[in-house]
């Protein structure tokens, strides 16, 4: 389960804290509605911050076991898995919207 | 133009008369509103509960009411939405919009509904007279509802 | 399902409330209401009246409900058109639709409206300020719109 | 002004009664909302109908001057201007609808 970017200790300079959100069936598998994560500088994109929560435990694995369909925000704008993270301060990751 | 996001219902007829009060610019008025069914698929519905990305909700929901204006000529639109828990049979969405010519208010109030359910962070979960409850998948058609207004 | 033609006003909210009393198969409901502009082109207009063929109204209106709730799986439906003497942002017609799914209820509403417009037997007439008035002739727009519901 | 058809002394037998309606500016220019006419037996149709009105009088003339734009209802169901006549007992006439 720990991977080796979590293995490996980095330096405050790495990192970045940011505000994840999670909503819906998301929320309710991670067990958490937010939270504040330091993450290393080594994640570029939406993509690698999904593999790298998911590595974080089973509630994470389980949530984003469909990565496919999760959706992601970056300061509250719709993001695609490829958008990169740099400079954001909230992330939110949610199932497809059914509202209307 | 206005974008809600709350808790309360909505009296149609009061939001119309609030828009087009004093006007008489408009000549074609175009509601659309959502309600609670009672089932989902063969199963009794108790209770819908709704959650939103506060903040987030509000911006695209006014981000759409925007894309809606520049399309069509529009004279006024509303977009209300209603959040937690509501019953079978309440209103979830309003959605009014207003034009000199009914083609561009029926337009835009399609419009509106096809992007608001798909791109407008709001949830639904259904809860069964047993207890449990299931959140809504999307609907594929909703996705591909939008297809007919790219540019 | 119902027709009415009337001179008085008529209240979206109470006619809504008294198709979904009780109901919790319809998901969505559509409304179209017309109103009196205040101007024709770019003249200025007082009043508009409405004539119609009393008998033969209510026929067509009805006939056009019963091909909508033929066409689309209807929960209900309301035409109401007002006659007589009205002023600039005064209601002249109200549509509601209601169903399982928005799609029905706004192509339903849609095609009464395009239905009405052409086939119903009502004739506006627009009088100006200065007391001169003409009959308003009927647009080609209005007979276009007709094509896209051919079967 | 004067047909042959008007010339001529139709019979009884010949004759059929029939209410006339008349609708907007149709109605103004006629000058009546409605009368009943005797229609000699030789009308079939509504252009045959149209033709005998214009030959009854300066007004009828006005109304029915841009024929192709009168609208026509046979018993309150609407109606071509080749459609025939047998039976009528109510036959409007006004110009295209413009309600909504």
């Amino acid at each position: 389960m720990t991977t080796l970017s979590q293995a490996s200790k980095p330096t405050d300079a790495d990192e970045r804290t940011v505000t994840l959100r999670y909503f819906a069936w998301v929320r309710e598998k991670v067990g958490t509605a937010d939270e504040v994560a330091s993450l290393p500088a080594k994640i570029e994109t939406v993509a690698d911050l999904i593999d790298w929560l998911k590595a974080r435990g089973e509630n994470y694995e389980a949530a984003f076991a469909r990565a496919d369909v999760i959706r992601v925000a970056i300061d509250q704008t719709h993001a695609r898995s490829d958008a990169k993270i740099a400079g954001a301060a909230e992330i939110a990751f949610f199932p497809p919207v059914t509202g209307g | 133009m206005g974008v809600r996001v709350q808790a309360e219902d909505f009296d149609i007829s009061a939001e119309m008369a609030a828009i087009t009060a004093g006007r008489t610019d408009i000549g074609a008025i175009v509601t659309f509103t959502g309600t609670v069914r009672g089932t989902a698929g063969d199963e009794a519905i108790s209770t819908m509960t709704l959650e939103h990305y506060p903040g987030m909700t509000e911006a695209e929901l006014a981000r759409v009411e925007a894309e809606a204006a520049e399309r069509w000529p529009l004279s006024a639109s509303l977009i209300i939405h209603r959040i937690g828990e509501l019953k079978p049979g309440a209103n979830i969405v309003l959605v009014i919009t207003a034009s000199a010519h009914r083609h561009a208010a029926f337009e835009a109030a399609e419009f509106l509904m096809d992007y608001l359910k798909s791109q407008a962070p709001f949830w639904k979960k259904e809860a069964r007279p047993d207890g449990t409850a299931d959140w809504v998948d999307a609907r594929e058609t909703d996705t591909a509802a939008l297809k007919r207004w790219a540019k």
